[in-house]
């Protein structure tokens, strides 16, 4: 008769907090955090407290709709799959498996990523397989793939309480990972030096005992001057180097034509604070870089990674306790979706596609033929936009608002034969869609979570999904089942046990054991306790890999036509397209008006006060949003917030990737501001 | 009225007085800038009659607007002001008068930089509070034509008579089994030796003769409720309970005399009485012989009764007198710290007394006079400061001049009364408004007299009596009244509180704080909620300042009008405000309130 | 009797130099006939004080003076009538109890107990009220001051902004 | 101590004297709080570290018909922030039981709790109340000169994301809307809001009816000590007018009635009526 509590964990970002809903007659009605979290601790940000308040939202999707005349219409279930089967067998006929494409989603469960990449590889036979990792963390995979031989992070967030420097670089964690900067502040507290590297004044810049206010797309410049100044001084762990590393020799050789004065011309940072913070960063006994969308958004961004690697090898902290290097994953379950093969080129457990060996195992396990060839990211399809693929199975993303060049994406999504998106909500994306399917959200079903530091967290399901809606996880089993193959599974457990068999990293996961602080991967075999560390003897690889870092400036630097620098990115309130964010009413009271910061010198020469209308133009596009005059951010730099669909960020940011990962360079674009009219008089 | 509506602002030079500190070229610049004013006029004088009318109607012939008037004070010309623009059809909630002279150009004459940067400030706070500010709730009460009096003394005998002969019903109530309350206790009633039977008798003849009052003796009044104009009184006595309506009530229940118990030791010799006990004795025997002595302000004037009475010394004086003319071999000695006997006719009591025989001797409070016997008092041995020394008297009999204390000592003692907002003061009597409102209470419609209001002679209690007689019925004699006119000490009510019920949370923080219990919690459908009495509200603000998130609120001065109020206090003068103390972000926030461009605030 | 103010004379230090800004909460009946008081004694006073005239002191709440602080004030003064001969029937002791309460919390976070000035029924006359904002001043004359005028506005030409 | 408040769970519940006990309990999802409405499943009871329940003791009498009766293991500050909930009529005490539960030593250490017992313990031994001078925290942000405390305080609010778990956490803070949020009083979309009017205003707030459960400073995620907010006003209180919040369900907070009707027996108008002439220390 009484409310019951049921445990599951926060659908925003990376840190995976533990969360407790309340549930009474189906509806969820209170928020608690978990007191016994070992990550989040009994403490949630602004977005963890409301979580609840989107779940029973009127414009949650129903029932699956099928657009006929421009118009919705609602269809049943059986219907759904049947058209959309048969659309998706249309375009193999005709333009072979190829052509088919599909988007898995950081939102979504393991399960649910790994079971829609069988399906995409089994069902359809292509490895376009791609999801929002190829918009942040893709340089991440690459890059330290390849130096350390994996792309998560190293070590725990509970080790930054205890190590003695923080390197934090083009990461705003204050406002984007908001409960696991406790620990930062804890570490202070007890006496680690915080250093910052963001070329806006951050919250965490002013909290931080020194900020390197950089210019945008400079950090290679910056770490080849910090690196420099560390070999010249002798500061390297050289012991660390020879024991576990290669290729340093090549570095050093690099490095010989860097100096502190040479960085500081191109970031603009002056070069005894380089020298300051390579020496503190290299003395300190234990140190820990974490980094994020400012080092990969970028057309270097996999370069970038590369440079941190270099770094943090040259001075030995990796693999040991309160030292390593700490990519932030934005989302609650991207590392999950990585993990669960969500790549064109990676199976589950990041085994190659290309690898014969690899491919049979997966073969002799599905009973069928993959394809052999590593597929296409969305990135790339997007830009090539030549109709190579021809229909697109999007499940949980909104590549309208997210992906760069929102006239470019838009096009490309026009030009698809057949486009099936599978949500919570109707989005810019779904205005777009053939087939809608209404999917259920974080607490109408069971599954896991992989937060960034690795570790595999249960869901569980409070409340039953609205309408008709069903879990992702039965709507693919309908789908795939429909197409004859056999994804006969009682519950999201068996599937966690044949994801167990097939990737060595989740060897020993198994729902029993996840418990109350669930697992960190990699977990071979069955009594594993996880790991909270990686590469402690030995990296993944054998020996670390010292990669050259190629510094290439920003693809469009500011001219006369378009004098400033646009940064985009995450504010405290709202999470990324604010599908969720800006339908839950406390979080779109604290915003709910785009906004674009601008240094009041660069404001007062164009006449703009705080709180004007300004049209912001780019080369790609125009948007008018409100101007809020302050010096968070560097002069010749704005800052514009990418959760408004009234004034799409996306619509202003380049398409120009990086050449290894694909991924668009969202931190650096050349733009203009010109102000439209006199701040509304309330 | 909403916040958008136009503000035209006046300012008024004051014939150089204000425009002689104040730069008002900068002023107006400064005023001209901001987007929130319609139009600026400037007036020399807009005092005498005309000019602000003139400026009023070009400013505001077009749509009606709000009028901001930057000239003196309120107290000076500034009501004036506001009652000329009301008679050309600008209401009082539509004008504000933004004090530039006595707060700003005469305070500082000296510094005219800061005096114009302190007017454009004060002008600007002004149009704030006035773009804010909304107007409260008025009820219009329909007045029951009765009054009740409580209490049958002299006090409230004459305001039933007063009221009962200006053709106003009465009901008096009186506790005790007949009307008269002190003066039957009285043989003579100071001053002059007038017989309380005189006083008394005239009072119930006039009682009798009036039929509109109609008298309760035996009676009590068990409860009071409703408010001004319409109280709710439920009477209780021996033959059972009664219930009637009251449009205002007089409180004349007088004081209780102070028994001196453990004063010179009062109780354990026989011979040593109080006042009261003599005169009963008086009233009864004529033959009263013997040295008497009288020592006055016993167990009173001290720290538990710091006050004096006003009644023990002119008591003393009559009956000293009275003993003399029936024994005049007998020693009358009055042995006082001070007596008290202004006026004339005390004066003339007190020449009479001496004239008699009766001698005074003064005492300190540090060492008071000492009864001598062991059961029945034979002297007392006190010494005379004017003298300088000890003196020894004989006396049979020992008169203690007592004080007269409140029936009740706090608040929380008296129901009925806190039911309908009376409060005593700290020494218990009830507590009257202060300055120059003799009767008014603090509860609307509820008048005080007598010695329950302060201790005071016969004719005092009876002048009180009728001033408070004329007070109610200066309330009953309309039939339908404004609540918010109903406070005695302000023509207009300043406002009155307003409750949001879908933000208030039934907390009870405004009950419990409101002084007039005008707050108070009702049962509505979702919960318990916030309810003012429209009536007994005085606008003072306290439920505002107790309510945490401000579901109660003043809509002449809200939480809107004053946080406005505070943002522009210092916005002249280009002030950034990214502070050492607060040291937090700067004000750099998305809303439009940036203050480093030239002062020019949004709200 | 008017005030001709010479400009070159007047124009001295006191004019420029910024004092603490005080925010004046005085309550109509007792510190705003002070207030009014002192403006017709002519007592030079020092122009950085503002007053917000309220009915009763008792209207005030711990968040108004918070937000005042906030806003960058270096004092608060809430100026009420005698705690016995409040006209509201004694609204203003709950401000005098609240008031000490909060002047606790100032002073424990640091900012300090003398920056909030409670006073009650001694600001009834002109010279009460000038004499006690003049203490109040150089008390305040002691301390950090919360917040720069960072520019004079007839110095800044034309729309130019200045910047912290 | 476990196994008796089971045992009065269980016959609570199995005479049918209340309709649920709220409890924590140990489920494959480690501990959670929980509603117990058969005896059958007491088995999961447990008495893990303090987990404060009173605020959601407010939220499951809300969701729960009128006549329900909640039973809740109470540890000493639930108890008490439920009798100021009792006071401010969130909640009617009439339908709860307090089954007691006193804290350990240590746990009265962590929470600088001076009286970690409920009125009636039923499980568990008192153990003696954190003496305050030893805690650093306390040295530093309280007992340090004031330029040190404001740098301190100042340091420690430039930290906060105003993520609300504070007012979310406290249990006798429940207003909805809530000032802190409507935009007039602190301001929107930027984070670390101002130190007066968020921090020292929610302090204000909740400053007679704080029970010092210290459920605010656990919920911080930065680590704001914001218990140690609380503790100089809590004693203010104790010392002008004897009161402790949640101690005395009838006596209501002295902030909201005068100095002369004042319930504890009177107090004399203070003497000082110029609080510049009152002495505040350095």
């Amino acid at each position: 008769m009484g409310p019951e509590f049921v445990k599951t964990v926060c659908p925003y970002c990376g840190s995976g907090c533990g969360l407790i809903l309340m549930v009474r007659d189906g509806k969820v009605v209170g928020t608690y955090p978990d007191r016994f979290h070992p990550v989040s601790r009994g403490a949630l940000c602004i977005k963890g407290w409301t979580a609840k308040e989107f779940i029973h939202h009127p414009d949650r999707l129903t029932a699956p709709l099928l657009k006929s005349g421009g118009r919705f219409k609602e269809i049943s279930w059986d219907e759904a799959i049947g058209h959309m089967n048969e659309r998706f067998d249309r375009t193999i006929a005709q333009y072979g498996a190829q052509a088919v494409g599909g988007l898995c989603s950081a939102r979504c469960t393991n399960e649910e990523n790994y079971l829609f990449q069988k399906l995409i590889r089994l069902g359809f036979g292509s490895n376009n397989v791609d999801h929002c990792a190829r918009l942040c963390h893709g340089p991440t995979v690459a890059a330290m793939g390849r130096a350390l031989g994996s792309g998560a992070m190293t070590n725990s967030i509970a080790d930054f309480d205890g190590t003695e420097c923080i390197l934090a670089i083009g990461s705003n964690a204050a406002e984007t990972f908001p409960v696991p900067m406790g620990e930062l502040y804890r570490a202070r507290e007890r006496g680690a030096r915080l250093i910052v590297v963001d070329p806006r004044t951050t919250e965490m810049a002013k909290n931080a005992d020194s900020h390197l206010p950089l210019r945008p797309g400079t950090d290679i410049p910056l770490l080849n001057g910090m690196m420099s100044h560390i070999l010249k001084c002798g500061l390297a762990d050289q012991e660390y180097i020879d024991r576990r590393t290669e290729g340093f020799d090549q570095l050093v050789a690099y490095l010989k034509g860097w100096s502190p004065e040479r960085a500081a011309e191109i970031c603009g940072v002056a070069p005894d604070l380089i020298r300051q913070t390579a020496e503190i960063y290299a003395r300190s006994r234990s140190a820990m870089v974490l980094f994020c969308m400012g080092i990969t958004q970028h057309v270097c961004g996999t370069s970038n990674v590369f440079a941190v690697c270099d770094l943090a090898l040259l001075c030995g902290h990796v693999g040991k306790d309160h030292s390593g290097i700490c990519p932030l994953r934005g989302q609650c379950n991207v590392q999950g979706a990585c993990d669960m093969g969500g790549l064109p080129a990676v199976l589950p457990g990041y085994q190659q596609v290309a690898d014969i060996q690899k491919r049979n195992r997966f073969e002799a396990q599905w009973g069928a033929a993959l394809p052999q060839t590593p597929g296409q990211t969305v990135t790339a399809a997007m830009a090539a936009n030549d109709r190579q693929i021809r229909s697109v199975y999007v499940m949980g993303e909104n590549p309208v608002m997210s992906d760069p060049n929102r006239s470019h994406t838009i096009e490309f999504l026009k030009n698809l034969d057949f486009l099936v998106v599978q949500d919570i909500f109707h989005t810019d994306t779904t205005r777009l869609a053939d087939l809608v399917l209404p999917a259920a959200c974080f607490a109408e079903k069971d599954g896991t979570f992989t937060n960034t530091e690795r570790r595999v967290q249960l869901l569980r399901k409070a409340v039953d999904p609205p309408g008709q809606a069903l879990d992702d996880y039965t709507i693919l089993c309908r789908v795939a089942r429909a197409r004859g193959l056999d994804f006969t599974y009682a519950d999201p457990s068996e599937v966690m046990d044949e994801i167990a068999s097939l990737a060595p990293l989740y060897g020993g996961i198994r729902y029993g054991r996840l418990g109350s602080e669930g697992l960190q991967w990699p977990c071979p075999d069955y009594d594993h306790p996880g790991t909270p560390v990686l590469h402690r003897e030995q990296f993944s690889r054998g020996q670390a890999l010292f990669v050259v870092p190629e510094y290439s400036p920003p693809k469009e630097m500011p001219d006369e036509r378009y004098p400033l620098v646009l940064i985009t990115g995450r504010m405290f309130c709202h999470y990324h397209t604010g599908t969720m964010t800006r339908r839950s009413p406390f979080l779109d009271r604290e915003t709910d008006r785009p906004f674009v910061e601008v240094h009041p010198r660069d404001a007062s020469c164009r006449g703009i006060c705080n709180g004007d209308a300004i049209r912001v133009t780019t080369r790609r596009g125009a948007i008018v949003t409100a101007a809020r005059v302050t010096d968070r951010v560097g002069e010749g730099m704005i800052f514009a917030s990418f959760h408004f669909s009234e004034a799409p960020a996306d619509a202003l940011t380049n398409d120009a990737l990086d050449p290894i990962s694909n991924v668009p360079e969202f931190k650096a674009c050349a733009a203009e501001i010109v102000r439209e009219a006199a701040c509304p008089d309330h | 009225m909403k916040h958008t509506d136009p503000v035209d602002c006046i300012l008024c030079r004051c014939h150089g007085e204000i425009d002689g500190v104040v730069d008002f070229g900068q002023l107006q610049k400064q005023l001209e800038d901001d987007s929130r004013l319609r139009s600026v006029s400037v007036g020399n004088a807009l005092c005498l009659d005309g000019e602000l009318e003139s400026l009023a109607e070009c400013a505001g012939g077009r749509r009606p607007g709000k009028v901001l008037i930057g000239a003196c004070s309120f107290l000076a010309r500034g009501d004036a002001l506001i009652a000329g623009l009301e008679n050309c059809g600008i209401s009082r909630d539509r004008v504000f008068v933004a004090d530039i002279r006595e707060g700003c150009a005469w305070l500082h004459a000296d510094r005219p930089g800061k005096a114009t940067r302190k007017a454009t400030d004060i002008v600007r706070m002004g149009m704030t509070a006035l773009r804010h500010r909304e107007v409260s709730a008025d009820v219009n009460i329909t007045v029951q034509p009765r009054v009740l009096v409580i209490g049958g003394g002299p006090a409230g005998m004459a305001a039933a008579v007063a009221a009962g002969r200006a053709g106003v019903a009465v009901d008096l109530v009186e506790t005790s089994g007949q009307l008269g309350g002190m003066l039957n206790r009285l043989s003579r009633v100071a001053p002059g030796d007038r017989s309380a039977e005189a006083i008394l008798t005239p009072l119930l003849e006039a009682i009798q003769a009036i039929p509109m009052i109609r008298v309760h003796t035996g009676t009590r009044v068990s409860e009071i409720r409703g408010s001004a104009g319409d109280f709710d009184v439920s009477l209780a006595s021996k033959t059972g309970s009664a219930r009637l309506s009251a449009g205002a009530v007089i409180v004349a229940t007088g004081a209780k005399p102070v028994l001196p118990n453990g004063q010179y030791r009062y109780g354990q010799l026989s011979g040593v009485i109080s006042g009261m006990e003599l005169e009963k004795i008086l009233k009864v025997d004529r033959s009263v012989g013997g040295n008497t002595v009288f020592i006055q302000c016993a167990d009173v004037r001290n720290s538990k009764r710091p006050y004096c009475s006003a009644i023990c010394c002119p008591a003393a004086l009559k009956n000293a007198i009275r003993l003399k003319e029936i024994d005049p071999g007998a020693e009358v000695t009055i042995v006082h710290r001070d007596i008290m006997t202004p006026g004339h006719r005390l004066e003339a009591d007190y020449r009479r007394a001496t004239a008699a025989g009766g001698c005074f001797i003064r005492f300190s409070p540090e060492n008071p006079p000492r009864i001598e016997g062991d059961n029945r008092v034979t002297g007392i041995r006190v010494t005379d400061i004017l003298a300088g020394r000890e003196r020894h008297l004989k006396a049979d009999r020992v008169v203690l001049g007592t004080a007269v204390e409140p029936r009740i000592k706090t608040d929380r003692d008296d129901p009925v009364m806190t039911a309908i907002g009376l409060a005593a003061d700290t020494h218990g009597f009830y507590r009257v408004q202060p300055f120059l409102h003799t009767v008014e209470t603090d509860a609307a419609g509820v008048f005080v007299c007598g010695t329950a209001r302060w201790p005071v002679m016969v004719d005092g209690a009876m002048a009180q009596g009728k001033a408070a007689a004329a007070k109610a019925m200066d309330l009953v004699a309309h039939p339908v009244r404004k609540a918010s006119r109903l406070i005695g000490f302000q023509a207009v009510r300043f406002a009155c509180a307003r409750v949001s019920p879908t933000t208030c949370s039934g907390c009870g923080n405004c009950a419990a704080v409101c002084p007039y219990n005008a707050c108070g919690l009702e049962k509505t459908e979702h919960g318990l909620r916030a309810a003012v009495n429209p009536v007994r509200c005085m606008g003072c603000g306290s439920c505002t300042a107790a309510c945490p998130n401000g579901s109660i609120s003043l809509p002449e001065l809200g939480a809107t009008a004053m946080v406005r109020m505070i943002e522009n206090a210092f916005t002249a003068g280009n002030l950034t405000v990214s502070n050492a103390l607060n040291g937090v972000a700067d004000r750099s926030a998305p809303g439009c309130r940036d203050r480093r461009n030239g002062g020019v605030v949004n709200q | 009797m008017t005030v001709h103010s010479d400009p070159g004379i007047v124009q001295n230090r006191r004019d420029s130099e910024h004092g603490p800004k005080i925010l004046v909460f005085a309550c109509r009946w007792c510190a705003g006939i002070g207030a009014d008081g002192a403006g017709r004694q002519r007592l030079p006073l020092p122009a950085d004080f503002r007053v917000i005239a309220v009915e009763c002191a008792s209207r005030i709440d711990p968040d108004t003076v918070l937000k005042s602080f906030s806003e960058g004030v270096d004092g608060v003064a809430i100026l009420g009538c005698h705690l016995d001969g409040c006209r509201y029937n004694r609204a203003n002791h709950a401000t005098a109890k609240r008031m000490a309460l909060l002047s606790t919390l100032l002073e424990s976070v640091g900012i300090g107990a003398d920056r909030l000035l409670t006073s009650f029924g001694t600001a009834h006359e002109g010279h009460q009220f000038a004499d006690l904002m003049r203490r109040f001043y150089e008390r305040l004359q002691g301390m950090p001051q919360q917040c720069r005028f960072e520019t004079d506005p007839q110095a800044v030409s034309g729309g130019g902004v200045d910047h912290a | 101590m476990l196994d008796t408040v089971r045992k009065i769970a269980k016959g609570l519940l199995g005479q049918g004297t209340m309709d649920g006990v709220l409890g924590l309990a140990v489920g494959d999802g480690g501990v959670s709080p929980r509603l117990f409405e058969d005896p059958g499943d007491l088995g999961s009871l447990s008495l893990a570290s303090k987990w404060p329940l009173a605020k959601i003791a407010v939220t499951v009498l809300g969701q729960c018909p009128d006549a329900y009766r909640l039973a809740v293991v109470c540890r000493g500050c639930d108890e008490r922030a439920l009798i100021e909930l009792g006071k401010r009529n969130r909640i009617d005490t009439r339908r709860l039981h307090v089954i007691g539960v006193a804290c350990s030593g240590e746990q009265a250490e962590r929470c600088l709790c001076q009286q970690p017992w409920p009125s009636r313990v039923d499980a568990g031994v008192r153990a003696q109340g954190a003496d305050l001078s030893g805690n650093d925290q306390v040295r530093q942000y309280l007992d340090s000169d004031r330029g040190v405390r404001l740098e301190k305080w100042r340091e420690a609010f430039s930290r906060c994301i105003k993520c609300y778990g504070c007012r979310n956490a406290c249990p006798v803070c429940n207003c909805s809307p809530c000032r802190l949020e409507d935009g007039l009083w602190v301001n929107r979309g930027e984070i670390a809001p101002d130190m007066f009017s968020f921090h020292l205003t929610r302090a204000m707030h909740v400053a007679d009816a704080c029970v010092a459960c210290g459920a605010c400073q656990d919920a911080c995620p930065v680590g704001i000590p914001l218990m140690l907010l609380q503790l100089p006003m809590r004693a203010e209180l104790h010392r002008s007018y004897q009161y402790e919040a949640g101690t005395e369900s009838e006596r209501h907070s002295p902030l909201l009635s005068n100095y002369i009707d004042e319930p504890a027996g009177g107090i004399s108008i203070p003497d000082w009526t110029d609080s510049l002439r009152k002495n505040h220390g350095s």
